[in-house]
């Protein structure tokens, strides 16, 4: 099928092109201007480009095409179809919001020249694109490898700081272990055709056992980079080493090629899935989402906060990801398809909402240079254009109607509920459990998110020198905007995106997987009986009372205000330091889920002259599995270095000894 | 046909318009309830409305850092619950703009409102806002998901999470007993006291700093901003006892099929609402109002029971 | 079985003689502790060798091989007198080393023959040559003086191990296979000529940076 | 033709070095004839190409895919090592670590030493092989010693002691395999020894005796491409040298080494008949990898460090030879190659970084980018390409032999997984902040030849996205009579 398809090439040469770009940043790499003005817009109209293809392209039949590069037995296959297609328009939808904030965000003394972080940014851009276009093992992983490569260099821009070089090694050391595992799961997958193209191992036929063992290695290579508890640990330090703009990229797209790479093997590769995948996947990812929202619930540095939500979202997804495989096992197309379509909207709505989160936390530490919440407050009045927006994502991302994370998490739910239907006692236990773990995370989620959102943008200013804090420039305020407008636009028009959506069950799923998309307005994925859901008028009739309200309340009687001091209950005293803290609003959770932590508690007696009150919150992973391992690496090396003491006799009988051995393996 | 969506529309009209009236009126039901249970003189029925509209003729008073967050807030809560009220099946389930949001969908929309008002009271900066604040959302946290678990077992028995077809189908059911349904009633119950800052979790009566919860957060509003909260709130416990009636007492409900049927609904709200207020009020009177830290427990246990409710749904299927 | 001897025709005889003198002699440089005795012991098996090389020669009538043993008598020759001008350049005359307990040695010496021997079994059946049986005393001599090798503790003695190993290499070439090709012998020897003198310049360098030929100076160099 | 400049050329210049190669133009002398022999390694492969495998010279000489590529790689790293060197050693000169005689010494041995190389690559006698084995270890130990200290003493007399007794072992299975083949083939002339002869006739060769060979020849080569745990004398050999010969013996010695191996493995394996030869490879590769990765964790001196990890690439080449098969070898191949070329760069590197810091220990290099940014990226990128990451060329043959592993020998994926993950950890979590951070050493006038590293390193970035016909071709065909 090779040739030239008009899309793939155009994908192909935008995925270059961004490749290109980057290398333009050589020429000037000490400019700023530069870079903001040339470099980074490009990368945005590329990203643009990128997305309208994709759209095209998602409606087109698959289009392959093969490239002379590669191994020689083994050259590059490339392949469009709607999965791809959809994970690129994520991918370029997002990315040109992030490629405009970061043409204003990037400045001098940013680590490394800006060139520079121009070419690591643009590659990290382009291998992201041939990621999902990938069609073989080996062009595959090189991609991946690239990516994660790019990646680390972008997070490690301020290698000056031992925390963030300690982060970036975490996150490589993790990715590349993951790497291996995915590239031996690849090893299984081509079962003994020595083809490494993806289509050679759609057709592979694998034992029960092989084809177990491949996912078992899929879900640790893509869960290492998609952050599933315990692979997680590498987030929580690498979001916020990293520049703001590059986080937003890293959780906002990165961890869906990890999602994408998830259901290219489990649904396209392995196309017999057994159900107790999906139910281990669907145990994984209800746990990490539980685990990475309390945790984010105590964390008091603001992009930690955003790293463990992450974690959370990733978890969402890859619960749905078990639900589509469960259903799938049972081979009930309609519900999988259900299914998938809700994870698929909501790797599109956390791209959105998570990126446009970190950007704006991107600003307000320009704004500040202060990352601890503990420091900050009442930047509403100061930045009104980010807290505005982020404001929207803040809402988005609580899962709160009509914007867009409600969309998805309404439809995951509706999916739990068809699980009593699965013929399997323990599989149709799931819904409680399930759906039970899955609300309390979102309701946590909003807890989480109103903790983030006031103690930042609300409240007084905890720090004097906060009243300097600026908005952030007008290319900034663009990117902003277009990734806001985007959460606006999933939450009021779910019909259109599960349109496209459809495309993409047809192609994994058949099309008896096709959820239930007519009209424009009216969200009905099984049946209006069933359920339904129309944003638009739901946010007009809301919008409506309130207009009434407002009009009767000002019209009617008269609309006088009179400004004073805050009342707080006549309390004379007041200062910043008495409103709440991110430590001081995460306590509830502390309290309640006291099991998740491990914490290092600092009460003051009541005797003392200065009383202080620290609380330190670990993750237990930590201590329960990266210590120990990495002691008993330590222990075997010890043991090792025994082998080598300097005495040259003991070396020769070394040789001896093995020498003997040998013989007498061979009489 | 036309006709039938016109007296659906009316059906739905009414109801928010009922709802939005009767409010107060329910509140001060309650109160009087309580207030004679407890041998104290009652305030007259309609003092709710007398507060409200006191307040709207006063001058707002707001503090100097308010932000625009802060003076919008009153009056999305208050479209957030109405629009919860015209969502809600309380007169009759013929209701063309309830395809607008399902069961789901309202939870959401009482979230959202709860993050506004938590926003809001951050927003001045005080000790007691950000308190009420953290504590609100705490309360949320727990009884969002035990809602969304008891509308569940609802919709797993008749098979959609759209109010009104729950409430159809449970109504056209031959009177059977639910086990699940009983569990899920319980966790109901407990959620409404929580989330209207009833007894035992709130007291809306008192302004004594350690324990109040509704109160500390709306402590910097006044006038037209307070009067539009207090109706708010008002609305919001009105509405969950109509999810109550809608879920557990779905008898008597106006179908499509006989407009008539309005008739003799109205007037069996009203019958279902002075028994559950004064069954309201007689639980607030006779607990005690818990500790703060034991909240969590409290609606630990609801959200056990609705969850249980599920798994009994499962196990029996009943 | 005196008549299986006597059958036997009377070069193999030297030749077996030589071969078991060459085992006695290995044995005896495992034992031995004096530096300057170690040195004439080497000499002696190098002579040895060369003299069955000779019988080998004259028996099958193979003439290269005289020449291998002229240039294998190089070895004997010019080695042993290096040696000894070293020893008595770095005055080691009296240098003894104290030795890993050498009855011990011994049994492990026997077991190693005894292990060579079995090795060499199957070989030697194959062999064409009258001398086949002497394969597995080559290999014992090699593996006698890797054992020598690691028991010793003095750069020079361990050297010595090395130079009698290629004695044993030298003894399988010649008595078990007649002889390697012609090119090849004289490359291997150039190489033990290179290497021995290479081994006497770092004699010297090592003496002048630790003022003595202990290797237990050379035992820096570790994993710690 | 080619073939006597490729040998001569060498021979000949170490000579005349041996006699003036203390005057100022030697340096340049090195690299004329390291370059003359380049261009007639690159000829030669051209005719190989042209017209196929050819034995010359009464059969003494025998060219085919499998030798002519390792020879045009040796070669060309020869010649790069030589133009690094002209700086390096100028600069160690200048230090004043070095007196002209010593380099004089040591540019006629660095000749002398390509020779040997070439020669045994070359030679189709497996004695002339085993001559020239042994002669690369004269010609190194010296080399090795070169600085006088004690441990480079102590370095180049265990490197000698090991080598020379591996060496002399291998003596013996070289015999025993003469002993095996004169009855096949007869002992007049020298076609016993002559490996197209044997190869003929391998079938025909007796079982025990060439098992046992293969033993002895295993060990004894075995121990010169430093397979656990005859792997000793490499680590200090490589840290104790100047830093070119480190290069040369990682990136040459230990390829040569593996390829005198696998030449006897053929052979062997062709007698035989059985999986035992593959077994013992796999079982010594297995084993170095391991033992080389968890050894890597305790380094502190970067030059051990990257011995350590030729140790381990080392291993998976060997374990790649011993699966066997198409693929393997072929990854078997690619994986000398790349390794040669990223490891000799890497030493580059290393020797810059350390005359910039002024030491080999870890603790002491700090802030390479600070102080020379192309030092440090080069530092950066070769480590990356060692380790294993796309899109350079060492990821391109890992990936082939670890999807061989996982299908054809399960049970040695975990194995090989932990010691990948634990070497990448060790290496990496080293590297790090020697490139990263801050530093507080000043920066030094003289520039680094970085030429060389970035040619290597864009040759492996070549490999990894695009390998050449003819060179994959060169590759299938050495696969097929490596088998």
């Amino acid at each position: 099928m090779s040739g030239h398809p008009p899309l793939l090439t155009g994908a192909l040469a935008l995925a270059c092109g961004w490749i290109g770009i980057g290398l333009l940043g050589l020429l000037r790499p000490h400019s700023v201007r530069y870079a903001g003005r040339v470099l980074f817009p490009l990368g945005a109209l590329a990203g643009l480009a990128l997305a309208a293809i994709a759209i095209v392209a998602i409606w087109q039949p698959v289009q392959s095409l093969v490239l002379p590069l590669g191994l020689p037995d083994l050259p590059i296959h490339l392949r469009l179809d709607p999965l791809s297609a959809f994970f690129l328009l994520l991918l370029g939808t997002v990315s040109a919001g992030v490629s405009l904030f970061s043409a204003g965000y990037f400045r001098e003394g940013e680590g490394a020249a800006p060139g520079l972080l121009g070419l690591q940014y643009h590659v990290f851009l382009g291998s992201m694109a041939l990621v999902l276009l990938a069609d073989d093992a080996y062009g595959f992983m090189v991609a991946w490898e690239t990516m994660a490569l790019s990646s680390y260099f972008l997070v490690t821009t301020q290698h000056r700081i031992p925390e963030i070089r300690r982060a970036g090694f975490l996150y490589l050391l993790l990715a590349h272990l993951g790497a291996i595992s995915i590239l031996l799961c690849y090893g299984v997958l081509q079962g003994g055709s020595w083809q490494f193209t993806f289509d050679a191992m759609r057709h592979a036929q694998l034992a029960p056992a092989w084809a177990s063992a491949a996912f078992g290695l899929a879900v640790l290579g893509f869960g290492a980079k998609a952050g599933l508890v315990p692979l997680h640990v590498w987030l929580p330090e690498a979001h916020p080493a990293a520049p703001s703009p590059v986080s937003a990229l890293m959780s906002g797209v990165m961890l869906k090629t990890a999602i994408y790479g998830l259901l290219r093997v489990s649904l396209d590769l392995l196309h017999q899935p057994q159900w107790w995948w999906g139910a281990a996947v669907l145990a994984l990812g209800l746990f990490s989402a539980l685990f990475g929202v309390v945790f984010a619930a105590v964390q008091t540095d603001m992009k930690r906060l955003l790293a463990y939500s992450s974690i959370e979202n990733i978890g969402i997804v890859c619960a749905g990801i078990g639900l589509t495989l469960l259903f799938h096992a049972f081979h009930m197309p309609a519900l999988a398809g259900l299914s998938l379509a809700a994870t698929l909207y909501h790797c599109l709505n956390h791209a959105f909402f998570k990126s446009l989160l970190f950007l704006a936390t991107g600003s307000v530490l320009h704004a500040t240079h202060e990352r601890s919440l503990g420091k900050l407050g009442g930047l509403i009045r100061r930045m009104p254009w980010v807290a505005w927006l982020a404001l929207i994502g803040t809402l988005a991302i609580a899962g709160l109607p009509p914007l867009n994370g409600f969309v998805s998490e309404w439809l995951l739910l509706q999916s739990f509920l068809f699980t009593p239907e699965i013929p399997q006692p323990f599989a149709n236990m799931l819904v409680p459990l399930g759906a039970a773990a899955l609300a309390h995370t979102a309701a946590v989620a909003g807890y989480v998110m109103v903790n983030f959102y006031g103690v930042i943008f609300l409240g007084q200013l905890r720090e004097p020198q906060l009243a300097q804090a600026q908005d952030c420039g007008w290319l900034e305020r663009i990117g902003l905007s277009w990734l806001a407008a985007g959460c606006v636009a999933l939450g009021l028009v779910p019909v259109l995106v599960l349109r496209l959506l459809n495309q993409v069950n047809a192609h994994l799923l058949g099309d008896a997987a096709l959820v239930h998309a007519d009209g424009i307005w009216v969200l009905a994925p099984v049946s209006p009986q069933r359920a339904s859901y129309v944003p638009v008028v739901f946010l007009l009739g809301a919008a409506l009372v309130v207009v009434l309200a407002v009009w009767i309340t000002k019209g009617v009687y008269h609309g006088r205000v009179r400004l004073s001091a805050p009342w707080d209950c006549g309390y004379p005293l007041q200062t910043p330091r008495m409103q709440d803290s991110a430590e001081g609003f995460g306590y509830p959770v502390r309290h309640i889920f006291e099991p998740f932590f491990r914490m290092k508690r600092e009460l003051p007696s009541p005797f003392d002259a200065a009383p202080r009150y620290r609380v330190v919150v670990e993750d237990w992973t930590w201590y329960g599995l990266y210590l120990p391992v990495a002691g008993a690496v330590l222990k075997l090396a010890a043991l090792v270095g025994l082998l080598q003491r300097g005495r040259i006799a003991v070396y020769l009988l070394y040789s001896f000894l093995t020498l003997v051995v040998l013989l007498v393996i061979v009489l | 046909m036309p006709p039938m969506i016109m007296n659906g529309l009316f059906t739905q009209l009414l109801g928010a318009i009922v709802a939005v009236s009767l409010a107060p009126l329910f509140l001060g039901w309650v109160n009087q309830c309580r207030a004679w249970l407890s041998n104290r003189s009652a305030p007259p029925l309609l003092q709710p409305y007398l507060v409200i509209r006191k307040l709207l003729h006063k001058d707002a008073v707001l503090a100097e850092n308010a932000s625009p967050l802060f003076r919008v807030v009153p009056y999305i809560l208050f479209g957030a619950m109405v629009t919860a009220a015209a969502i809600i099946p309380s007169l009759g389930t013929a209701l063309p703009f309830a395809v607008c949001a399902d069961a789901i969908a309202l939870v959401g929309l009482f979230a959202t409102a709860r993050v506004f008002i938590a926003l809001a009271a951050m927003d001045i900066g005080t000790a007691f806002g950000s308190m009420g604040a953290r504590r609100e959302m705490m309360v949320g946290f727990l009884a969002e998901p035990a809602l969304l678990m008891v509308v569940f077992t609802a919709s797993l028995i008749c098979g959609s999470t759209a109010l009104p077809t729950i409430a159809d189908t449970l109504a056209g059911r031959t009177l059977a007993i639910y086990p699940s349904l009983a569990f899920a009633g319980v966790a109901f119950l407990m959620v409404l006291l929580a989330e209207n800052a009833r007894i035992p979790i709130d007291n809306p009566a008192t302004h004594l700093e350690l324990t109040m919860i509704h109160e500390a957060m709306v402590l910097e509003y006044s006038a037209r901003h307070l009067a539009l909260i207090e109706w708010a709130s008002a609305l919001k416990l009105f509405n969950y006892a109509c999810i109550g009636f809608a879920l557990f007492l779905p008898w008597g409900l106006a179908h499509e099929d006989n407009p008539l049927a309005l008739l003799w609904a109205l007037p069996l709200l009203g019958l279902k609402l002075i028994a559950a207020g004064a069954g309201l009020a007689l639980i607030e009177t006779v607990s005690a109002k818990l500790r703060i830290f034991r909240a969590p427990e409290f609606l630990a246990m609801a959200f056990m029971l609705a969850v249980l409710g599920l798994l009994v749904r499962l196990l029996l299927g009943s | 079985m005196p008549d299986a001897t006597a059958s036997v025709p009377l070069s193999a005889q030297l030749i077996h003689l030589a071969a078991a003198v060459m085992l006695l002699l290995s044995f005896a440089m495992l034992a031995q502790r004096r530096l300057v005795s170690l040195v004439n012991l080497f000499a002696a098996q190098g002579a040895t060798l060369v003299g069955s090389t000779l019988v080998v020669a004259y028996s099958t009538g193979q003439h290269e091989l005289y020449l291998s043993a002229a240039v294998t008598s190089i070895k004997v020759v010019l080695l042993p007198y290096v040696l000894h001008r070293l020893i008595r350049r770095l005055s080691l005359q009296w240098d003894t080393e104290t030795l890993v307990n050498i009855p011990t040695t011994m049994l492990i010496g026997l077991g190693v023959v005894i292990f060579a021997f079995g090795l060499a079994q199957p070989l030697s059946e194959l062999a064409s040559t009258v001398t086949r049986s002497t394969l597995g005393i080559a290999m014992a001599v090699v593996l006698l003086s890797f054992l020598m090798m690691i028991t010793r503790r003095k750069a020079i003695s361990q050297v010595i191990g090395f130079l009698a190993m290629e004695n044993g290499l030298f003894f399988a070439a010649t008595s078990a296979t007649y002889g390697m090709p012609m090119v090849v012998e004289l490359g291997i020897l150039l190489d033990v000529l290179v290497g021995a003198f290479i081994f006497g310049i770092f004699f010297f360098h090592i003496r002048e940076q630790f003022e003595s030929l202990e290797l237990s100076h050379l035992e820096s160099l570790k994993e710690d | 033709m080619e073939l006597l400049i490729l040998l001569g050329l060498p021979l000949g210049g170490a000579a005349l070095l041996a006699l003036c190669g203390d005057r100022r133009w030697a340096p340049e002398a090195t690299v004329l004839a390291s370059l003359g022999t380049f261009l007639a390694g690159c000829a030669l492969t051209a005719r190989v190409i042209a017209d196929g495998p050819q034995l010359v010279w009464n059969e003494q000489f025998f060219i085919d895919p499998f030798n002519v590529f390792l020879v045009a790689l040796t070669a060309f790293v020869g010649f790069t090592t030589s133009l690094f060197s002209r700086t390096y050693m100028r600069v160690e000169a200048h230090h004043g670590k070095l007196s002209p005689q010593r380099l004089r010494l040591y540019h006629s041995m660095f000749q002398l030493f390509m020779f040997t190389m070439l020669l045994a690559l070359l030679t189709n006698n497996m004695g002339i092989l085993w001559v020239a084995m042994e002669a690369a270890t004269l010609s190194t130990v010296l080399l090795v010693s070169l600085y006088r200290t004690p441990a480079s003493l102590e370095a180049a007399w265990k490197y000698f002691i090991l080598c020379g007794v591996g060496i002399a072992l291998a003596l013996f299975g070289t015999i025993l395999l003469y002993f095996a083949a004169e009855k096949v083939l007869g002992s007049e002339g020298m076609s016993a020894l002559l490996w197209t002869h044997l190869n003929g006739v391998k079938d025909r060769l007796e079982v025990t005796v060439l098992s046992i060979a293969f033993v002895f020849l295993l060990v004894g080569y075995g121990t010169k491409v430093g397979l656990a745990p005859l792997h000793n004398w490499l680590p200090d050999a490589h840290a104790e040298g100047p830093t070119p010969v480190s290069a040369v013996l990682s990136g040459l010695l230990l390829n040569v080494a593996l390829y005198a191996v696998v030449r006897c493995k053929v052979l062997v394996e062709g007698s035989v008949r059985s999986e035992l030869p593959g077994r013992m490879l796999m079982g010594f590769g297995l084993g170095s990898v391991l033992v080389a990765a968890f050894f890597l964790w305790r380094q502190k001196d970067i030059k051990r460090l990257f011995a350590y990890s030729s140790i381990e690439h080392m291993g998976i080449v060997t374990f790649a030879f011993g699966m066997g098969g198409p693929v393997a070898d072929f990854a078997a191949l690619l994986h000398m190659t790349v390794h040669s070329l990223t490891k000799s760069a890497i030493f580059f590197v290393v020797g810059h970084a350390a005359q910039k810091t002024g030491t080999q220990l870890i603790e002491g290099i700090r802030g390479l980018l600070v102080l020379s940014p192309t030092v440090g990226w080069g530092l950066m990128l070769g480590t990356l390409a060692i380790l294993g990451m796309p899109p350079f060329g060492v990821f391109a043959s890992e990936f082939l032999i670890l999807t061989t592993a996982m299908r054809d020998h399960p049970w040695a994926t975990p194995l090989l997984l932990l010691a990948l993950g634990v070497a990448f950890g060790a290496v990496f979590s080293r590297v790090q902040p020697m490139v990263f951070g801050e530093t507080t050493a000043t920066r030094l006038p003289h520039p680094p030849a970085l030429l060389p590293v970035f040619a290597h390193l864009s040759l492996v970035l070549m490999l990894g996205l695009w390998i050449p016909p003819f060179l994959a071709q060169w590759y299938r065909l050495a696969a097929a009579m490596i088998g």
